[in-house]
């Protein structure tokens, strides 16, 4: 079972008791910021795709992308989401040692992707990319260093769960807090997949 | 009572206000009298719009005071009971939101077509390259039959179209744009407004029925001085205007050592005139506005200014404390050196 | 008691939940969308493929992979219904804004090239 | 760092550590600041509104006194710029949204029937922010100029190259701030919305005005990610040499027109909508007969709320899109007409055949359906996109939105001041002056916006600081200006009432004194900190209304006769309710943001970091502090009976971290 509210485990939480849709308070507040945050990186994509081929002086997208080293790290990403629905599911069967081995895991692998990141951003400095040398430049670096930040908060979070673990604060009547840094660690991850796709695959 | 007759003389004072408007003798940037087919083609849109618009206006505000009246409280006085619970109404909310929709639409089937009808590429049209500049208008008369740069005040021959090509791409010699900030092109009585934006091309079209001058000025805020930004549009018989372009393409006059105006040219250079402005055929400047023929202009300075001696004096001793932020910086000149640049400007006819 | 706080149910509740998937199900999920991965990674590198249908190509399976994720590891499959309407719509209103508004400028001709 | 609390779990008091210790008292100066309860929050939201309200009026007198003739010498080009831009921006973002967040905050949970909000904390955390917010921007005024690029803020007047100073950056960063703000709280009344209802209160119970709230908050949940990234975008221009706007190379700068007005357009719906929820609300009241069509206003609230993301571009139509967009648009625009259209027609039916009281609050809101209907109307004239190029930014615009603005949100705003002001008080606002009030500002609203349709259509541009004699503009520029300071007048005599009423010794008002229909008029006035001793039961739309009257067999209201009393007059002794504590965290939150923004403005980074930290420490200490503190050990131990425990785990928290 999971941490839904119907969970016996958490019937007598407090999250039932002033409910009048029988979900809870937090949840519902993140899906409602998941929500938000698809204008957000609606914007910044759009911004990307719109000055694609528009930027008068190189280095052109082409001239600096790597595509096997991108797709590692993307597949890095998306591993962790399959490491973290692990820890979810840990902490629901009250597994608290599984728990903190997934959500470690999960850190690491995004810990990964952001050293990647921070590899790739510098190689394309090296090449001549910075945000100030194109249209190019500009888009591409907020746009990924917007997600990189994302990423950045979720092994924050991801890192906070695990000493509350580590010092028995994180029972399973608190599986929820686990699923909702989850969910925003999935939704980041979902954007990565659309980033990789229009930002890096598609041919201009 | 007191809410209606007050409610009452709003809607007089508006209905008064409009009709003067339609009245006023001096307001020469009035859309209500439209003196050119574009114009005249949004007038014809506008007013019957105005005139659903004003029943519908007058049907709500008279149902509401009417309401107000009869329904009113009228404390001990009144006897009527409580009144009936009324929820709704199918029949009713489904008729307000047909009929409104039915009118929407009636309105949109004639503004659809008018759309592309203005967006049409006139036939045999002058062509005049616009660009707007902080805080003044510069127009490349482009057919190579005509050939001429001039600025703030557009000259074209009456009952023919004039195809603006607001050019935002256009770049100095230096690469650089030629635009700086976004502007908007509006002659009010002969089209509606066109914005100039840097990296963009718009195109409009201007044609006046009737010769005589048009104001217009800048809409879309672009700094210190955009209330500055003004322009005219000068319409002439066609020979008129041919005359123009003739005179536009004469040599600039050249004062020979011994004119009053000599020492003025010899200035021109020496101060930095010639860094920004271009007379043909002496200096080359690409920052202020071409100044071959700028006394034949009735005004200068973005059309801030009637053009005479002692404007331009006032002009040239202080130019950003005339038009707040003029990219023309104060050259500190003398007196003197002032009215010998006036006489020099004086000759450029 | 005054302060019962207000514990109980206005609608209906509809039980539309459904249990969440096992581990393994999770990590098939995973292996399939590592397996899309590997296809897009793969196409990208043929140069026989169409520019067009690459491109269509790329944005399907990174939409199967997009939804993978949100129905099976994010739950919205199995979660209240509430919940998927919260994020479609802003999934759904994203994509129709950024679409019109990108579309809007291929009306544009004169500058771009 | 502290230790968290299981739910439901009374914390070991030794256990408590922190970095500041945890304020215990509500009274005071220090109440008034630490304190989550929606209620008093509220109060702050509309205080800090209504003196904004006061500043940016200034600056509309400051502006009107400029144009009141030709040539006027007021105010300088320079200063002119930053006093209309910063008229806008007040008006919009200081004024009208936290006065709609005042209302939202103080009336939503007790007109749900609920006790708080659903996040106490972030509550508060979203008035400080926009508190600092506001502060921060005003602060330019002292640091070498006020923001003055238009409140549109369009590149490239906007970008470092034309706007060289701090002015812009001011706006950036300030609006940023107040995004933060906005999104947390849109984030906490809809949670609210949806899950805080009291038992029987569906979705088709909900008063008309708590709808609207939801539609509005919908809107910014979803219209504040776009303004967010435009900003950022503008920042990255600004600050570390992007190209986002900067068409040299290549860049369109109508990028940052789609992407303002993509919020924009929905921004004009989140101004409007609560007001036409407050007229909702106060025109059955006084008409003694519930809304017309109450489903159909609320599908319209709806359709509205969704059409509003598809007309954004019909403020861009003199840029050039072509005719094909500009065609599309205008009918978008066209038909968001109907949905309104239909508003307008249900409040007249609400009126229709009712037993009208003449008091202040109705006066102002048939008085919103009087000006709202002309602003509506002008707005029509814009869909026709020909004739929008001739009014597009021209003094037809201006009138046509302070129509919207001033003559729907601010009267609507007005008539909720009144209606509510006993519920929050306990005492009555003169209706004496408050008629005054009204038919002042009615007066002169119309003499300050009516003649400015006919500047519009003589050709008068906006945002000019200057206009040269001849024009045709002169007469009624000077009755414009007369106008303003006629609205001016009004507000003295509101200010007057206000103070009036505050040092009256009236008797306490009761629960009940219209004789209203909806839960919050069931508890005394003003509410206890707990709203409600004893959870309502919904049953009907109109609860109240239905508590008090049946209908007779031609569907009258008649009193029913009742032998106990239907509200409560006064707070009942002997409840205990435990509410959210007090905390200190949201409010260091909060302050800290501009301290950031300093910083990357005179790009001091050691300050900018140094108040990074000391933001996320006070997230994390937020974060895991409960939202109940455990009861001080000094005020005896009884029981407190089960919490109205909002706890918010460390996620939810930290989120707001990366919400800007």
């Amino acid at each position: 079972m999971a941490a839904t509210v119907h969970d016996p485990v958490e019937a007598d939480d407090d999250v039932l008791h002033h409910s009048a849709t029988g979900l809870s308070n937090e949840k519902i507040a993140m899906w409602a910021f998941l929500a938000s945050d698809c204008l957000l990186f609606g914007a910044l994509i759009s911004t990307y795709i719109l000055y694609r081929g528009r930027s008068v002086v190189g280095p052109y997208p082409h001239g600096v992308y790597d595509i096997p080293y991108t797709s590692v790290s993307s597949f890095v990403l998306l591993m962790s989401s399959l490491t973290m629905v692990l820890a979810l599911s840990a902490i629901q069967r009250n597994d608290q040692r599984r728990l903190r081995i997934w959500l470690l895991t999960t850190a690491l692998l995004g810990t990964v992707f952001i050293g990647g990141q921070v590899y790739e951003f510098t190689s394309f400095v090296r090449m001549g990319l910075k945000i100030h040398t194109n249209l190019f430049g500009s888009s591409f670096f907020v746009l990924t260093g917007f997600h990189g930040t994302h990423v950045f908060i979720g092994v924050l979070m991801l890192m906070s769960l695990f000493s509350l673990s580590l010092k028995g604060k994180l029972p399973q009547e608190k599986a929820q807090t686990v699923e909702l840094v989850g969910l925003y660690w999935h939704f980041v991850d979902v954007i990565w997949i659309l980033i990789f796709t229009l930002v890096y695959l598609i041919p201009s | 009572m007191g809410v209606s007759r007050r409610r009452g003389a709003v809607a007089l004072a508006v209905g008064i206000g409009l009709l003067m408007t339609a009245c006023a003798k001096h307001a020469p940037q009035d859309t209500l009298k439209p003196n050119g087919p574009a114009a005249r083609t949004i007038d014809h849109l506008y007013v019957p719009v105005f005139w659903i618009a004003a029943v519908i206006f007058v049907l709500v505000q008279g149902l509401l005071l009417v309401f107000l009246f009869k329904y009113r409280d009228r404390g001990e006085r009144d006897e009527r009971p409580e009144p009936v619970q009324l929820h709704g109404n199918t029949k009713l909310e489904f008729g307000w939101t047909v009929v409104p929709a039915v009118l929407l639409a009636l309105v949109a089937a004639a503004t659809l077509p008018t759309i592309f009808k203005l967006a049409k590429k006139p036939t045999n049209p002058i062509n005049v390259t616009v660009v707007g500049h902080q805080f003044w208008w510069e127009y490349r008369y482009t057919d190579p039959d005509i050939g001429v740069v001039t600025a703030n005040e557009l000259h074209m021959p009456v009952g023919r179209d004039v195809y603006i090509t607001e050019d935002g791409t256009l770049r100095k010699p230096d690469g650089t744009l030629d635009a700086d900030v976004i502007h908007s092109f509006w002659v009010p009585r002969l089209n509606g407004k066109t914005d100039m934006i840097p990296g963009r091309v718009n195109h409009m079209k201007l044609k006046a029925d009737t010769p005589g001058v048009y104001l217009g000025q800048c809409t879309e805020f672009c700094g210190l001085s955009h209330a500055n930004m003004r322009l005219k549009a000068i319409a002439e018989t066609p020979a008129e205007f041919d005359a123009w372009v003739q005179t536009m393409k004469k040599p600039a006059a050249t004062p020979v050592d011994g004119d009053p105006a000599f020492a003025g040219y010899q200035l021109f250079t020496s101060r930095g005139c010639a860094g920004c402005h271009t007379v043909d055929g002496y200096t080359e400047g690409l920052v202020g506005p071409n100044l071959t023929h700028v006394y034949s202009r009735t005004s200068f300075a973005g059309a801030l200014f009637d053009m005479s001696p002692a404007n331009l004096s006032k002009w040239l001793r202080n130019p950003p404390g005339e038009k707040p932020g003029s990219r023309m910086p104060n050259l500190n000149l003398t007196p003197d050196e002032i009215s010998k640049l006036v006489a020099y400007l004086e000759t450029l006819k | 008691m005054t302060d019962t706080a207000t514990s109980h149910e206005v609608e209906p509740h509809t039980h539309d939940e459904r249990a969440h998937p096992s581990d393994a199900q999770y990590v098939a999920v995973a292996l399939v969308l590592g397996a899309i991965t590997a296809v897009e990674v793969g196409v990208y590198y043929i140069t026989a493929i169409p520019k067009h249908l690459l491109t269509t190509m790329l944005i399907v399976m990174s939409a199967v992979k997009f939804s993978a994720v949100v129905l099976w590891f994010m739950h919205l499959r199995f979660d209240s219904r509430l919940f998927r309407r919260l994020f479609v719509t802003g999934l759904v209103l994203a994509f129709a804004v950024f679409l019109i508004f990108l579309s809007s400028l291929h009306f544009y001709s004169p500058s771009r090239h | 760092m502290t230790e968290p609390i299981a739910y439901g779990q009374t914390p070991p008091l030794t256990a408590r550590r922190s970095l500041l210790r945890r304020p215990t008292s509500t009274a005071g100066l220090w109440g008034w600041i630490t304190t989550v309860d929606h209620k008093r929050i509220g109060i702050m939201y509309g205080v800090s509104a209504f003196v904004f309200f006061l500043l940016g009026g200034i600056e509309a007198l400051l502006l009107r006194l400029q144009l009141g003739g030709p040539n006027q010498h007021v105010l300088s080009a320079s200063a002119y710029n930053q006093v209309f831009t910063m008229h806008g921006t007040t008006m919009i973002f200081l004024v009208i949204m936290p006065m709609a967040a005042a209302f939202a905050n103080y009336l939503v949970p007790i007109m749900i029937g609920a006790r708080d909000v659903a996040f106490p904390r972030l509550n508060a955390f979203g008035f400080w922010t926009f508190l600092a917010g506001g502060l921060f921007m005003y602060s330019s005024f002292l640091l070498g100029g006020a923001p003055n690029g238009g409140w549109f803020g369009y590149v490239p007047q906007t970008l470092k190259a034309y706007s060289p100073g701090h002015n812009i950056d001011f706006w950036v960063f300030g609006l940023q701030i107040l995004g933060i703000a906005s999104l947390t709280g849109a984030i906490n009344l809809i949670v609210t919305i949806i899950n805080m209802r009291a038992p029987g209160m569906s979705f088709m119970r909900m008063p008309i005005f708590v709808w609207m709230s939801l539609v509005a908050q919908f809107l910014l949940l979803f219209a504040l990610p776009v303004i967010t990234v435009a900003l950022f975008l503008l920042m990255f221009d600004r600050q570390f040499g992007g190209h986002f706007f900067d068409a040299q190379a290549g860049a369109d700068p109508l990028l940052w027109q789609h992407l303002f007005w993509i919020f924009g357009h929905p921004e004009v719906y989140i101004l409007i909508l609560p007001a036409m929820g407050i007229v909702s609300e106060v025109l059955p009241v006084y008409a003694r007969k519930p809304l017309f069509g109450y489903a159909v206003k609320v599908f319209s609230g709806i359709a509205i709320g969704f059409m509003g993301w598809g007309v954004w571009a019909h403020h861009m139509f003199a840029t050039g899109l072509g005719p094909v967009a500009i065609s599309a648009f205008g009918l978008s625009t066209m038909f968001i007409a109907v949905p309104t259209g239909v508003k307008i027609f249900n409040w007249l039916g609400t009126l229709w055949g009712g037993k009208l009281r003449i008091t202040t609050p109705f006066l102002f809101a048939v008085g919103f359906v009087a000006m709202f209907t002309i602003g509506g109307l002008s707005g029509v004239t814009h869909a026709v996109v020909p004739a929008d190029t001739q009014q597009t930014d021209t003094y037809y615009i201006v009138a046509h939105f302070h129509y919207v603005m001033f003559g729907g949100s601010i009267f609507g705003l007005f008539a909720g001041v009144y209606y509510w002001a006993p519920k929050v008080t306990g005492k009555m606002l003169s209706d004496f002056l408050g008629k005054i009030h009204f038919w002042l500002m009615l007066v002169g609203f119309n003499l300050t916006f009516g003649p400015m349709h006919i500047l519009g259509l003589q050709g008068q541009p906006r945002r000019i600081y200057t206009y040269p004699a001849g024009r045709g503009w002169e007469f009624w520029n000077l009755v414009s200006t007369i106008g303003a300071f006629t609205i001016a007048a009004s507000i003295v005599v509101f200010i007057v009432n206000v103070i009036r009423t505050k040092i009256s010794d009236q008797p306490n008002v009761g629960a009940d004194p219209w004789d209203a229909r909806t839960l919050e008029w069931t508890i005394p006035s003003p509410p206890p900190e707990y709203n409600f001793a004893e959870e309502p039961l919904v049953t009907a739309r109109d609860e109240l209304w239905h508590r008090k009257y049946d209908e007779d067999g031609d569907g009258r209201a008649i009193r029913r006769e009742l032998d106990y009393p239907v509200v409560m007059d006064e707070v009942p002794d002997e409840v205990h309710v435990h509410m959210p504590s007090p905390s200190y965290w949201p409010l260091v939150a909060s302050f800290t943001l501009p301290a950031v923004a300093y910083g990357m403005i005179y790009r001091a980074w050691p300050v900018a970091i140094a108040a990074g930290v000391v933001e996320i420490t006070a997230l994390y200490s937020w974060a895991l502090e409960p939202s109940t503190a455990p009861p001080d050990p000094d005020e005896g131990t009884e029981d407190h009976g089960p919490e109205l425990d909002s706890g918010e785990p460390a996620a939810a928290e930290l989120e707001t971290a990366d919400a800007d």
